[in-house]
């Protein structure tokens, strides 16, 4: 097991290694030099090129990059171009938004779509089932900035209940969680119904009824547990998705969280910042779906036969 | 039938109707069968695949899936209770205690991602409310019961092979004792010499806690080997019922004998293979007459009109087949 | 060799016969699904207007024709869904948007397919380093968030529809890799690609011929459902203003536009964004329809 | 304020706009009238004794990006530089006379080449430790000139002579009349010498301004907490929070929830809103942001002064300021921004006409539908702009073609050399010194026997007659003799046509009814030093 563990946080490296390059190469080709938006309209040639030497835009992309590299793994994300802050100290400040906002959602939607797709997986075709399909194909049909846009139009310019931005206190998270959580929910909630529909024809399920096991404990103890497995691994992928950042509700709802400063700094062609802020996102994405994946051994021990062999 | 004989009845079936109503049309699975079976006895019930063996089974524990499935019945009575009319809660209590069953696939049959001693210890926590750990410790003798050390208790279904997953099916089915055991074709997944190994375990075990059985089979060898009554059914309906002598040395419908005939014959290699022709019947849309008409070497127009009712040959013997109109038919068949 | 040949074409017709076949049974599955039927009927109008708009609107006149004095007018007789900021038709501009989204979604799920299919069969086929390479490579694209990894190659590469397809394409790539690498490694090893190598096929044409073609079913079904989301991705990406460029109406640039209007002007975000829903929704109706009909498993 | 039912809070409101004007002495909207330099400015009285609301947040739609007062010049920066940082002298926002600053007063030698400020003494920097003396000054102005942005200012000075610690004396090439005007730009912040040297990140950030950084979010917010020390008085208001809303009906809807106190560039569409909120008022005055279409003017076709002469015909600045402004706009026909010295109120306009530019364009010899030009944009409001531009242009057989641009690739193709645009829709903001806008819009200066364009002048005009004309403006004393020759330069340019002004808008910004002390300035630099809410 931790062999499994330690080998997949090796196979993290070349990823890390793969992303940054791939952002390098991205922003060479992006239009706009960054050291002239950096510099002002008076800079002379000679400040140009000093600018460069110290943005580390001087030599090749091969060059920078492995410059780069070579900072990196001291730890070093670099400077922005444009605040001049550390890139790890600006990712770490924004951190927490993020998260907050991802575990939300994802509480939320769990706790939404798992009741919903197994009472629409036991109760097929049923009048319960087509409703809260449709909602989930609603759901998902439904733009997140638009249904964010909508939020705020009702609930906080008609209503007022909610904030319509910002990151202080629990009310502004309402709206942005909605607004991610209910793609999804709607996900998360097909999931469980097909993952469901899957087990509730297994043959070891009508062996529990056989037993006189209880409908309730055939369906939350014997079929949950293994239509747990697909939900998981759709739960770890929308996870990485929310934790990189929803950049739309982020955007809509002026929550300063590690996608809209991604978004932001392409903008401004922050390199660094750019650069930093998506190593570190697949760095956590990356272990977010190794936890995942240990988790899967947990729930069913045919994994972790394969990982411990 | 003597007062004696109505106590000893396990099981009562009086008519029993088995419907799925389906997208593509109603699939009539089992058109009014009456079965009785006594204490200790084991009764074969044979015929094709599609026949609606498994779902005459699952209908005998309530379990047929509904929807589609509808079950109409009379009668439906296990050791004098009344099945039919229980509410799911009570059903709960019959259901791996007094009834049990032994499910086709032992590789599907199991939970993979729980422990085999779990899913023996769950039905003896139901049943007899025992503590896990007492469960545990009956699950164990279980296990040593069929055949399998006690220390694999913790081991997942992806560990065992074939023949030790079926036998944990066994144990799980005879955990709770119960009077009667429902086999759907136990063997047919298995190796010929693991089936052998597993018809012989049950056997012990049925004579140990004189459990009565319906086995449910394709394979007459196996029917030959565990029943003392044999029932064939075609098309979702009783043709012939009989002792295994009635069925096996004095067979009269042509559906039965077209079963025998399609076996290899050890004696005459060189004998061709009669399978029977044809294929059975569009479940959707059953022949007015017999069903079986459409395959069958005896054939007449009278067979066309009329679906034939089961009659009395002998005391133990019935049939289903209007030729036996005629006191002069009698199938090709002979026993030697 | 005469046997051979005539054996192919006895091969050949089955096969035909067997395909045709299994066609038809997934329409008559798929008639039977009331949402797919919603959804195929609802599709195929969007596709018909989005082919239509064009003999039906004059582009300079209806679609991006200014009147500023009629600017910012609620829905009405004249203007079913109002006017914009410039006084532009929203009707029209809806109406003809559908060009822009289904081009978008059709061309970047094209893009993805291509490249996906390519290097994930590829990858599943010879195995070995390669096989390694191309998943470690989808391992990178698909631990960047794909929103971010699209706006980060739109930035790249300038505005522009065909970039913003090229954009939402990339980013969807690795699904379709994987999809086609694990259809791969299932069929690699039957009988009858084990024959085909055997006689000498080129490994392409085994691919092409043999393998493709046993996991069509379910690239079709994700095909159709990534449709759907390449839509609400370029929707996004125009959102945040890395869109199809302006005048032209597309949808999400519609709705950035009338974000600022939101307050007393809500009918700007409102019918585009109904536009994208209905859209989105139709498609993923019918891909569930195609999905439950071609999953054997699902069949009831 | 948390609203519980829709009639309670309704009720509020009632009781509170009876109270209010019952008790307040009701200061309207009318009640602003800007100053000669077109700031509104809230007059702070000056009482010991009164009590001020602790924060003061400001909802703004810009970030900051830079503490650095030698590194930028937007906006969004230039007004945290006005809280942490100080310029030797400043504008009064009432006269536009330059008045003391850091400095406590000037002399000018008489050939108007040598500036002496004289420094206040025991002054420290805001960290509270490092005293400020005249070589500060000098460190600052010389580090200016390798600054990129700051540069241009001092590129005039020759000498930085430190007479003793609280005397410095400048001397310039030539007798510049606007050099104070420069000196009083918060680009020029002084900083101190031993704080930069030390920490060449953090150090610049740190002024003897009224304020010091106290926490930057970038992306978020900024705040500043109020320097006690400071030499006049510390500030009424501990705190001011920057925080960023980039969405300008979130900015408005925030404000009237009562999560901010200042909400910056409400949107011209939202303004009824906060007319409508007795708990609210309108800030409005005409903004000095010049927005005009940058015509490169060396690029094929555009290279043809009849092409420009259609364009300008062409241009319906009407229709720009209802799409872009919601109608609230002036059009502008000036070379030069407004309420600037030399600006020629008569200067014959190119009014909207198609036929005239059609006329134009066929004088140019280029024939319909031959010519493709793009025009950069990176606003909302320049894109709208730029439609319509796009419209018309079409109407007399040339396309336009609108590239949407981040503003840092947008600025950054402005400032390459390659000079890889045809047109933008761009903005002049600085309205002190007219020479300075006329010399960098349109200048150039001869580097190695060729003429250069300045840094701004994005038409790269490379004009030798132009620069003869700017230089002898700027040296002329005779005031009325100088606006002679800025009127006559703006004739120059209407006949060459360089770029195409369109219009300057209104500065909106919503603030609390209770809310004194601020600046409101037409450049949209506001001055917060003294911004307040007085405890009741």
């Amino acid at each position: 097991m931790y062999r499994y563990i330690l080998k997949r946080l090796l196979m993290l490296i070349p990823v890390l290694l793969g992303v940054a390059f791939l952002i390098f190469a991205i922003m060479d080709v992006a239009a706009g030099d960054p050291v002239y938006s950096v510099a002002g309209a008076d800079a002379t040639p000679e400040q140009i090129e000093a600018l460069r030497e110290k943005m580390g835009l001087n030599g090749s992309l091969i060059e920078r990059y492995i410059r780069y590299i070579g900072n990196l793994l001291k730890g070093d994300l670099g400077t922005s171009y444009i605040s001049k802050l550390d890139v790890m100290k600006v990712y770490l400040q924004r951190l927490p938004n993020t998260l907050k906002l991802a575990t939300l959602t994802m509480i939320v939607a769990v706790g939404m779509a798992i009741p919903l797709g197994i009472t629409a997986a036991v109760h097929q075709n049923s009048i319960r089932d087509t409703t809260s399909m449709v909602l989930a194909l609603i759901g998902l049909s439904m733009p997140n900035f638009w249904l964010g846009l909508l939020l705020i139009l009702f609930f906080s310019l008609k209503l007022g209940w909610f904030p319509t931005g910002g990151s202080e206190g629990f009310r502004s998270i309402v709206l942005p969680a909605i607004t991610v959580g209910t793609s999804l929910a709607a996900l998360l909630t097909r999931t469980t119904r097909s993952s469901m529909l899957d087990v509730l024809r297994q043959d070891y399920l009508r062996t529990a009824r056989a037993k006189g096991v209880s409908e309730r404990n055939v369906i939350q103890k014997h079929a949950l547990r293994n239509a747990l497995i697909p939900i998981i691994t759709i739960f770890g992928v929308q996870f990485s998705n929310v934790l990189g950042g929803s950049v739309l509700a982020e955007t809509v709802f002026a929550w300063p969280g590690v996608g809209r400063l991604v978004v932001d700094a392409i903008d401004q062609r922050d390199i660094p910042t750019v650069t930093g802020a998506l190593v570190m996102t697949t760095m956590l994405v990356t272990i977010v779906n190794l936890l995942v994946d240990l988790v899967y051994a947990f729930v069913d021990p045919r994994i972790k036969a394969q990982y411990t062999k | 039938m003597t007062n004696q004989e109505a106590n000893d009845l396990i099981l009562d079936i009086k008519n029993l109707k088995v419907r799925y109503e389906t997208q593509d049309g109603i699939v009539r699975a089992v058109n009014g069968i009456d079965l009785t079976l006594r204490k200790k006895r084991t009764l074969g019930l044979v015929g094709e695949t599609g026949a609606g063996k498994t779902t005459t089974a699952l209908a005998i524990m309530r379990l047929v899936p509904d929807p589609p499935g509808i079950v109409e019945c009379d009668k439906l009575e296990i050791s004098g209770q009344d099945i039919l009319s229980l509410p799911e809660n009570k059903l709960e209590h019959v259901r791996g205690n007094d009834i049990s069953m032994i499910f086709q696939d032992p590789m599907t049959a199991l939970n993979p991602v729980f422990t085999v001693g779990d899913q023996i210890a769950e039905s003896l926590e139901i049943h007899e409310h025992l503590s896990s750990k007492d469960a545990k410790e009956r699950a164990g003798d279980m296990l040593e019961l069929v055949g399998i050390p006690r220390e694999r208790a913790n081991e997942y279904p992806h560990q065992f092979s074939g023949g030790m997953k079926q036998r944990v099916v066994i144990a799980i089915a005879l955990a709770c004792n119960p009077q009667l055991l429902l086999a759907d074709e136990p063997t047919t997944a298995l190796d010929v010499t693991i089936q052998a190994q597993v018809l012989e375990l049950m056997n012990e075990l049925k004579e140990k806690y004189d459990t009565s059985m319906i086995m449910i089979t394709h394979d007459l060898g196996c029917v030959a080997e565990v029943c003392d009554e044999v029932a064939v059914m075609y098309a979702g309906r009783i043709v012939e019922e009989g002792t295994l002598e009635d069925v096996f040395n004095r067979t009269l419908h042509p559906y039965t004998e077209g079963l025998f005939n399609s076996l290899p014959n050890i004696k005459d290699r060189k004998a061709k293979l009669k399978p029977i022709k044809g294929l059975m019947p569009d479940p959707t849309n059953l022949p007015v007459g017999c069903s079986f008409a459409p395959r069958c070497n005896y054939v007449s127009d009278a067979c066309l009109k009329a679906q034939p009712q089961l009659r009395s040959i002998s005391q133990t013997h019935r049939v289903a087949c209007t030729a036996y109109d005629n006191p002069e038919f009698h199938i090709e068949r002979r026993i030697l | 060799m005469e046997i051979n040949q005539t054996n192919r074409n006895q091969q050949r017709a089955t096969k035909l016969y067997k395909k045709r076949s299994a066609l038809e049974d997934v329409w008559r599955q798929l008639r039977r699904n009331k949402g797919a039927i919603i959804g195929l009927i609802l599709i195929v109008v969007i596709i018909l207007v989005a082919i239509l708009s064009p003999i039906l609107l004059d582009y300079d006149k209806d679609v991006i024709g200014q009147h500023i004095k009629q600017r910012l007018k609620p829905p009405s007789a004249d203007h079913w869904f109002g006017t914009d900021e410039l006084g532009r038709d929203i009707f029209s501009r809806v109406i003809y948007g559908a060009r822009y989204s289904l081009a978008v979604g059709v061309v970047a799920v094209f893009v993805a397919l291509a490249i996906g299919i390519t290097l994930g069969a590829a990858a599943g086929y010879i195995g070995g380093k390669f096989e390694n390479v191309v998943m470690r490579i989808c391992d990178i694209f698909s631990s960047i968030p794909s929103v971010l990894m699209a706006i980060a190659v739109v930035s790249a590469l300038g505005k522009s529809t065909f970039n913003l397809m090229l954009a939402v394409g990339i980013a969807s790539t690795a699904p379709f890799i994987r999809v086609a690498r694990a259809a791969v490694l299932v069929v690699h090893d039957e009988e009858y690609v084990e024959a085909a190598r055997a006689i000498g096929m080129p490994d392409w044409k085994i691919i092409w011929v043999h393998i493709l073609p046993n996991c069509l079913s379910q690239i079709i079904v994700q095909a159709t459902l990534r449709v759907g989301s390449a839509i609400i991705a370029a929707a996004q990406l125009s959102f945040l203003g890395l869109g199809v460029p302006a005048p032209a109406p597309e949808w999400g640039s519609m709705l950035s536009a009338g974000r600022q209007y939101i307050r007393d002007y809500s009918y700007m975000t409102l019918f585009p964004g109904l536009a994208i829903m209905l859209t989105v929704l139709s498609l993923n109706m019918l891909g569930d329809g195609i999905r439950d009909a071609l999953d054997p498993k699902l069949k009831r | 304020m948390k609203k519980h039912t829709k009639i309670l809070s309704l009720g509020l409101c009632i009781v509170f706009v009876v109270l209010s004007i019952a008790i307040s002495p009701v200061s309207a909207e009318g009640d602003f009238v800007p100053s000669k330099t077109g700031a509104i400015i809230q007059e702070l009285v000056a009482d010991p004794n009164a009590v001020y609301q602790d924060t003061i947040t400001i909802g703004v739609a810009n970030d900051v990006t830079t503490l650095d007062p030698q590194a930028s010049n937007t906006d969004a920066n230039m007004m945290a530089f006005e809280l942490t940082h100080e310029t030797l002298v400043q504008i009064d926002p009432a006269t536009g006379e330059i008045v003391p600053g850091l400095a406590e007063s000037w002399e000018v030698s008489e050939d108007g080449l040598i500036f002496t400020f004289a420094l206040p003494s025991g002054v420290l920097f805001t960290d509270g430790v490092t005293p400020f003396t005249a070589n500060d000054v000098k460190y600052t102005y010389t580090r200016a000139k390798d600054s990129s942005f700051a540069s241009a200012k001092v590129s005039d000075v020759v000498d930085i002579n430190v007479i003793d610690d609280a005397h410095i004396a400048i001397t310039l090439s030539r007798p510049n009349q606007e050099f104070l005007l420069l000196m009083a730009h918060k680009g020029m912040s002084i900083l101190s010498e031993a704080l930069c040297t030390a920490d060449e990140t953090n150090g610049p950030t740190i002024g003897t301004g009224m304020f010091a950084v106290e926490e930057w979010a970038p992306g978020d917010f900024i705040s500043f907490v109020r320097n006690e020390n400071y030499r006049g008085g510390k500030a009424p208001t501990r705190h001011i929070v920057f925080k960023l809303f980039k969405e300008a009906s979130t900015r408005l809807i925030a404000l009237q929830a009562g999560e901010i106190d200042v909400c910056i560039d409400p949107s011209t569409i939202d303004l009824g809103y906060i007319q409508d909120d007795s708990n609210l008022q309108l800030i409005q005055t005409q903004n000095v942001v010049m927005l005009y279409v940058a015509i490169n003017t060396t690029k094929p076709g555009l290279d043809n002064v009849h092409i420009r002469k259609a364009l300008a015909y062409a241009t319906d600045k009407l229709s720009m300021i209802e799409v872009g402004f919601d109608g609230k706009g002036t059009v502008h026909n000036n070379y030069i921004n407004v309420n600037q010295f030399g600006l020629k109120k008569d200067i014959a306009v190119y009014e909207y006409n198609l036929e005239k530019a059609k006329e134009e364009f066929a004088l140019s010899g280029y024939k319909e539908g031959e010519l493709t030009f793009h025009v950069m944009t990176d606003k909302e409001y320049k894109k709208n702009a730029a439609l319509v531009l796009q419209a018309d242009l079409s109407e007399i057989g040339i396309n336009l073609v609108i590239d949407e641009m981040e503003t840092a690739a947008l600025k950054s193709t402005l400032n390459d050399p390659a000079l890889n645009y045809e047109l933008c829709i761009y903005q002049w903001t600085d309205a002190d010194g007219t020479d300075f806008t006329v010399r960098n819009m349109y200048g150039s200066s001869m580097k190695d026997g060729v003429l250069v364009k300045n840094g701004s002048n994005r038409c790269v005009l490379t004009d030798a007659t132009l620069n003869g004309m700017i230089d002898a403006a700027l040296v002329e004393i005779d005031t009325s003799k100088r606006e002679q020759l800025y009127f006559a330069i703006e004739d120059y340019l209407n006949e060459i046509v360089p770029i195409v002004p369109i219009c300057t808008s209104y500065i909106n910004i919503g603030i609390k009814k209770d809310i004194t002390g601020a600046v409101w300035r037409p450049t949209a630099k506001h001055d917060y030093r003294f911004i307040c809410i007085p405890e009741k």
